[in-house]
């Protein structure tokens, strides 16, 4: 493997990948970066001027600025938390000796293929909307007022829609993280006395602590760029209560086409995003190897 | 204590009997290993005694108790697995403390015997350290450690020494047998490799397709092995087995003859042939010789150097009061 | 001498436009070198597209299919071709207050498809059971008492069914017609917010009891299409929408409630003389960036041409025809046999004025909108506002607030207010 | 645990995963009870046996031509990922078998171009895009999604070729094969399963693309992302309609999906389970 | 032809120099078994020569060219590995064609080729079979067979029998002997096996730390080992070593005595111990003995069997001709 041939055969066939990624990530950022210190609307092209730091000002004073990250974060955190729970659930029920385990399996993981804008859709007009929803028909069958979902809780609602699209996937991965758990260790574990929550905690948890990080990592840098969800079902309301970063930004590109503001969010969102990042290697990368 | 009996326990993976019904004593205090060629059902039985699986017939005591139906951490047995399996994200310490964990024992004694533990098994310096981190032979003592701490009647070892290298292999050999000699604790053991069988056990079993073909001390089984089966397993390298006219020589189906008991010589004896492959180990000099009148390769053994090379034309002549004599059965006239 | 044209069109997936894409065989029989492309997509999107093309020249549209708010905005850019049709074409047809609507400096950048206007629509058995009548022309204590009189939520019988999704389009294009109609007003002429004003909160405090009292569940997330279900479904009393929508409450095929539907005008306030002045159309106009002009004006000819509405009659039948652009439709006797809302949609268009759209002074122009560029983005956050008050998550009071703020931090970073 | 599992807790486990299954496929077995219904009973409340009328997929149908974008979606999405295959295994290979001090912080790194808000560069790619003519072609849009999911390919073939022993590689090198026939004859076909699943993933994450694919595209190169937007809130009813639509969308990459399930689930470890 | 030359090769992995410079001669058709402790380098060193890795210092000859910049393929070597590292998605057939498709032979001769390596190694019957369905023993042929067909000018072996079991490591290393016999095509072999390197080399090279401790035939080395490190690392079981004043009575720092080289006897002898662990195989005893005077436990082999137990009391007396000495150095006096 080492030989100084090799070694720079690897660096010329790295070269592609990086050079492409690298082209794909700094003009773009550039660009971005230029138009963040410009006053550019995208309606006045004529009369675009240097702002300096202005549009950083007027993106981080907007009102919607501070709750759209606060919602990022529970956006976020809600939905690692219901699909690495549920996930893991999921995963041990499907891992029983079951019947029509390839069938159970199939339709477990059949959110993982609906386009995200779809499943807004589906679960907006089908599931839960308060007059034709079938939540709503299943609550005046249990004669309780119809929940308004997307107006009483519109995070709580984009949260379980985004959970059910990625809950397959987070089950896939715990589960076969599961099925590479020593059955010999689960048998010491019962000859040393462990009851069965004991071995859970003390060695399905820990051994599948590797896979939870890796969903949690690639679920991660999925879920802070959701915006289809929400554009779909709320358009970030009522209010802003249901407002994310990407989703702020996304109003400023593509309602008030404000192209500077936006650009500025861009950065701010690539700051943030990067700061979660470098948290995350450091978390990952221990875990990692 | 640690009497354990077997009575007409028997195995059944859905259709297939693994284990026939099947009787056996182990008395306490015992080290008993079993033996047989892969497959042959030792682990099975092993993890009934355990009660990681349930037998489909039978009763299975310990102490003279039906521990039949009970369930694994209750018998007071403890096993040392194949691959250890201990508990990767747990340190040393932690892993032996497990099972008193589970069992709710106050920390001081915890402490007290894993300390014991660990300076009988030359561990302290590892408690803090993650299996990972070990390396075979200490990985397997921290097993035992595992076991060891919850002073069962009983240990159970389920071929723990062939993840090992050949010389860490001698080491721990050594060191699970004189664990037995100072506990004095029943242990069952599990192998497929004679030279453990026959150096650790005060009783062997050899096992084929689940039923017990032999059971006795290990010079019972390498002097009057009851069949050719056992004959052809016990001893490395293994038995010359010979059939046909010479056989028909001593009046018998076959007849067998260990490599330690043939004599070779380069100008006279009983069986003429040529010298294949001879390996010369300093103490020792394996010959392993094509016979003219003989079927198969020959192996012999001879102390210190003999000066033959391959392509010689040789001698051979058994020690006639080592030779042993099967029936048409295969068993032992 | 138009050999061999592809004509990009953009438009909105209404059941018209849909129907116009159904009967492009007929165009393209007739000018055999053109060749049609449809890009159909959900409004916002569409908007949003088109709107990237255009600003950045992008050529890929030849027709675009936009609104009333987007024609004079895009105009002064010059964006848009100043369309001029031959005498067949009868510019002088069009409806007047849609005429207005489309022209800058008396030029005409886009060709109306259909208009529309608002008024109310309300069930005429329900109210007879209730004992309420709606006059022709009613104020909104006359809705509120009707609606009042017409719920029974027992019975998932809500009397009045407004927009409630937030939007620039779709709760602020009612709420803005509806507090044009209260004598409030956006902007005053220094284009300073006027949400603290007394109007807008006589505006929204009805808006709020009317739909938390009579309304539906769930009314912050309806839009029209929700309502127009609602309203089939016989659910609701009185809806207060486009006038587009009459034909298909009235249509038997897909509306339960067909022949029991009664019309009136766009309710004003005591003492207001003032029926909201919402007038809608969906235009057809040719991006500057186009390669393709001439084909493109062929076509918008011909699509919005009075020949188009007979066709379409002759086809689907008369009540199937783009409403709302062209007088002589409403003098169709045909049509007007076919269609009872007909005379009801032709005074709701006529009486809009989006020049003046309120009784104050004003310094914009547009009807249920404000016809900046910076509206969409304004509108629509105003409309998280309300429609999180109307979902009780804040008081009207606060959303009016709010709605202040944002819009005064809005106007003051386009640079209206120095 | 290789006891026998006694027949009631079979049938306890059975039910509750069928019952969690069920919840879970719910939504998207609903649309499909919905898309054939009439547009009528599809709001007419909860209703599990719809007439089967196939009348909303003709409306689809005859609304906006199916094919063309269905076409389009097979082509981006199989075409991008193959590219970003083409690119990634040899980048791949010298990251697994000759990794330097800094290959993690580059696999890093390459991860963390996708946590950019794409709206925030839309009008730089949008006017690239304009600029280089690339605006509504498949080639353009191909190469966007290839890039997009670069990192993602990149990564998954990283975990699954530190999988393969160095020695094979060394054997084959002894064997006199060249880098390219290493690659292509040893390394490659021993990492097929890992390939298809890296494969079948990117081709489901290229599929469900929803926004370059839609600001990018006008008519050629449109695929069915596109087609879904054309029908999210038309004018009227359209529950069914809007059913039907969401069916053919998904239908494809859907039943693609149950197929290599296998493949899919042995390959999406991401390196997590050793 | 395949004589291998190294000329002051030395390897560092970054500041650590695994190698120091080393000189080392291996004649053609010799079968060179390099041996060591883990980690002392042998891999390193065979890698060196196959070219996978590059050297920091030196010259590498192969039949007198220099080959030390030359590629892996260039160098005409085949190399078996631990892992076997067969090609695992190609038949047998095609595992053993990709060095001759790679070469670019002609289909007849390849299929010549494939067909003889076939019979010669008893492979002809799985040929279309996958690697995965090979037994360990009929993976480590195809990995041979690979290696045969390019007809090269020397085998280089990684460990090739670490990876089998006790029985088959047996018959594999007997195979590869034959082998040898059979082609004398020079062959390198790593391992860390003493029984290995005893039978099979023609030349022993004893590896310490990167360097060569003592180049001989395997029983030079037993008989006459250069230094406390060849002689602890040769022979099995170790041969035991005293130092302080039994060894001091030889005039030496520290004395050996190779197990089969002490006679214990319950009633008389040279030194007193006490019976720690015994092991009977039936053809040997092994016992290792506590001795009161000595410092280590001391392995005594004994041929057949003697009745001894745990904690008697003995004697030994070392065979006093085959006393080895060594001075304060370690080495050999
Ligand atoms: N869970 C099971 N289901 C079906 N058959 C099984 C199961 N476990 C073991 N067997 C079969 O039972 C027989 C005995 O297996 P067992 O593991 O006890 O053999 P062994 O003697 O331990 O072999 P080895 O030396 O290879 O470990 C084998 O034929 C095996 O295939
Ligand atoms: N690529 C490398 N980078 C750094 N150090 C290395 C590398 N390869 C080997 N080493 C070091 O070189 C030394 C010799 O390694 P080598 O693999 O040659 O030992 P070995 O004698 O083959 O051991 P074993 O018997 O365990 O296979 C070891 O200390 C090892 O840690
Ligand atoms: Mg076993
Ligand atoms: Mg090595």
């Amino acid at each position: 493997m080492a030989t100084r041939q090799t070694q720079g055969l690897a660096r010329l066939m790295r070269a592609p990948a990086i050079i492409l990624l690298f082209v794909w990530m700094i003009v773009p950022l550039c660009m971005t970066l230029y138009y963040s210190f410009l006053n550019y609307n995208m309606l006045n092209p004529g009369m675009t001027s240097w702002a300096g730091w202005f549009n950083y000002q007027y993106f981080y004073t907007d009102p919607a600025f501070l709750e759209s990250i606060r919602n990022t974060l529970v956006l976020v955190l809600g939905v690692l938390f219901i699909t690495v729970v549920g996930g893991t659930f999921i995963a041990m029920l499907i891992d029983k000796p079951i019947w029509g385990q390839g069938i159970v399996r199939i339709l477990v993981i059949s959110p993982f293929f609906v386009m995200p804008p779809v499943a807004a859709l589906i679960w907006k007009n089908m599931i839960m909307h308060p007059s034709y929803g079938v939540l709503a028909d299943v609550a005046r069958f249990f004669g309780v007022q119809p929940v308004d979902w997307f107006a009483q809780y519109p995070l709580t609602s984009i949260i379980l829609i985004v959970a059910w699209q990625w809950l397959p996937f987070a089950t896939l991965i715990l589960l076969t993280s599961l099925q590479s758990l020593d059955t010999e260790q689960m048998e010491a574990a019962e000859m040393d006395g462990a009851p069965a929550y004991s071995r859970f905690f003390y060695l399905v948890l820990p051994h599948m602590a590797r896979a939870i990080t890796v969903v949690i990592l690639i679920q991660t840098i999925f879920l802070l760029g959701i915006y289809a969800e929400i554009l779909v079902t709320t358009n970030g309301g009522p209010g802003t209560a249901s407002t994310n970063l990407t989703f702020l930004i996304y109003r400023a590109a593509r309602l008030n086409f404000d192209i500077g503001g936006a650009a500025a969010g861009g950065i701010i969102a690539v700051i943030l995003a990067n700061l979660v990042a470098i948290f995350l290697m450091r978390a990952v990368g221990r875990n990692l190897d | 204590m640690g009497q354990i009996t077997l009575q007409g326990v028997a195995k059944r993976f859905g259709e297939v009997e693994v284990i026939p019904p099947l009787d056996l004593t182990i008395e306490d205090g015992e080290f008993v290993v079993f033996v047989g060629p892969s497959g042959c059902g030792k682990s099975t039985l092993l993890r009934l005694i355990a009660g990681l699986e349930d037998v489909s017939g039978g009763r299975i005591l310990i102490d003279g108790k039906d521990a039949t139906d009970a369930s694994p951490a209750k018998r007071g047995l403890a096993m040392v697995f194949q691959s250890y399996a201990l508990y990767p994200h747990m340190s040393v310490r932690k892993n032996i403390a497990f099972p008193m964990k589970m069992a709710g024992m106050p920390k001081p004694e915890q402490d007290r015997r894993i300390e014991a533990a660990a300076k009988a098994l030359n561990l302290t310096s590892y408690l803090d350290r993650r299996p990972g981190q070990l390396s075979g032979g200490q990985r397997q003592r921290v097993a035992i450690g595992r076991a060891i701490v919850r002073e069962p009647s009983a240990f159970l070892f389920d071929e723990p020494l062939s993840n090992l290298d050949a010389a860490l292999r001698v080491g721990m050999r050594l060191e699970i047998s004189e664990l037995h000699n100072r506990l004095k604790t029943t242990m069952i053991y599990v192998t497929h490799d004679q030279v453990e069988a026959m150096t650790m056990a005060d009783k062997i079993v050899v096992l084929q397709a689940g039923r017990i073909e032999q059971v006795g001390s290990p010079l019972d089984l390498y002097h009057a092995p009851k069949n050719v089966f056992v004959a052809g397993f016990i001893g490395s390298p293994r038995m010359n087995l010979f059939t046909g006219a010479v056989a028909a020589d001593y009046g018998a189906q076959t007849i067998g003859v260990r490599p330690e008991h043939i004599r070779i010589s380069a100008t006279t004896g009983k069986w003429q042939g040529r010298v294949g492959v001879s390996e010369h180990l300093g103490s020792d000099s394996f010959f392993y010789v094509e016979g003219t009148g003989l079927a198969e390769t020959v192996t012999v053994r001879s102390g210190g150097e003999v000066g033959l090379r391959h392509g010689d034309t040789v001698w051979l002549t058994p020690d006639e009061g080592k030779i042993h004599k099967f029936d048409t059965n295969g068993d032992r006239i | 001498a138009q050999d061999n044209v592809t004509l990009t069109i953009a438009t909105v997936n209404n059941g018209d436009m849909i129907r116009m894409q159904g009967l492009t065989g007929e165009f393209t029989a007739a000018n055999p070198g053109i060749t049609v492309e449809w890009v159909t997509l959900e409004e916002n999107i569409l908007r949003q597209n088109v709107t990237t093309d255009i600003a950045n020249q992008g050529g890929q549209y030849d027709i675009m299919t936009i609104g009333t708010y987007e024609v004079p905005i895009w105009a002064k850019q010059n964006w848009l071709v100043p369309l001029e049709f031959d005498d067949a074409y009868a510019v002088d047809d069009l409806i007047p207050a849609v005429r207005d609507a489309l022209s800058v400096d008396g030029k005409l950048y886009a060709a109306p498809f259909y208009a529309e206007s608002a008024m109310v629509m309300y069930r005429t058995d329900l109210a007879q059971a209730a004992g309420v009548t709606i006059p022709e022309s009613p104020t909104w204590t006359d809705i509120m008492t009707a609606a009042k009189a017409m719920t029974d939520k027992s019975a998932e019988q809500y009397g009045i069914c407004l927009r409630g999704k937030p939007g620039w389009g779709e709760n602020m294009a009612f709420l803005t017609a509806m507090s044009n109609s209260y004598g409030a007003r956006w902007f005053d002429a220094d284009w300073k917010p006027q949400f603290d004003s007394a109007e807008w909160k006589a505006t929204l405090t009805d808006y709020l009891t009317m739909m938390n009292e009579y309304g539906p569940p769930g009314a912050s997330s309806n839009g029209f299409n929700e309502n127009l279900a609602l309203f089939q479904q016989g659910r609701c009393g009185i809806w207060i929408d486009a006038t587009v929508a009459a034909s298909f409450v009235t249509d038997p095929k897909n509306s339960t409630v067909a022949d029991k539907v009664g019309f009136a005008q766009f309710p004003n306030k005591d003492g207001v003389d003032n029926h909201g002045n919402w007038l809608w159309a969906w235009n057809l106009a040719i991006p500057t960036s186009s390669d393709a002009q001439n084909a493109a004006k062929t076509f918008i000819a011909w699509a919005t041409s009075k020949g188009y509405t007979e066709l379409v009659a002759s086809k689907e039948g008369w009540r199937a025809a783009p409403p709302g652009t062209r007088t002589s439709l409403y003098e169709n006797a045909d049509y007007q046999k076919e269609a009872p809302f007909a005379a009801m949609t032709l005074t709701a268009i006529n009486s809009a004025n989006t020049q003046k759209a309120s009784v104050q002074d004003i310094p914009y122009t547009g009807g249920q909108f404000v016809a900046i560029p910076e509206f969409q983005g304004i509108g629509t956050a105003v409309g998280q506002q309300f429609s999180a008050a109307l979902a009780g998550q804040m008081s009207a009071d606060d959303a009016l607030a709010g709605a202040q703020s944002t819009t005064l931090r809005e106007m003051t970073r386009a640079g209206y207010i120095k | 645990m290789a006891r026998a599992v006694t027949r009631n807790a079979r049938i306890g486990w059975t039910i509750a995963a069928w019952a969690v299954a069920l919840l879970i496929f719910f939504p998207i077995l609903y649309t499909i009870i919905t898309s054939l219904k009439s547009e009528q009973e599809a709001i007419a409340g909860f209703d599990l046996i719809p007439s089967f009328t196939l009348e909303s997929y003709q409306t689809v149908q005859s609304q906006n031509n199916y094919w063309r974008p269905f076409m389009n979606s097979v082509i981006l999405s199989v075409g991008s990922t193959l590219l970003a295959l083409v690119v990634a295994i040899p980048a791949a290979w010298a990251m697994a078998f000759s990794p330097t001090k800094r290959t993690k912080d580059i696999l890093m790194w390459m991860l963390s171009t996708k946590m950019m808000p794409a709206v925030a560069v839309l009008v730089p790619i949008y006017l690239i895009f304009l600029r280089t003519g690339l605006m509504d072609t498949r080639i353009g849009l191909t190469i966007l999604l290839m890039l997009i999911n670069l990192p993602i390919v990149v990564w998954m073939l990283y975990t699954y070729f530190r999988e393969i022993p160095g020695e094979i590689l060394e054997a084959a090198r002894m064997d006199g094969a060249s880098l390219r026939d290493e690659i292509l004859y040893v390394l490659t076909p021993m990492a097929i399963p890992g390939i298809a699943s890296t494969l079948l993933l990117n081709i489901i994450l290229a599929w469900n693309e929803a926004f370059w694919t839609i600001q990018l595209t006008t008519t050629k190169a449109a695929p069915l992302s596109a087609f879904i937007a054309s029908f999210s809130s038309p004018q009227g009813l359209f529950w069914a309609k809007l059913s039907a639509a969401s069916v053919m969308a998904i239908a494809p990459i859907l039943v693609l999906g149950w197929f290599s399930q296998k493949q899919l689930v042995r390959g999406l470890t991401f390196g997590a389970v050793k």
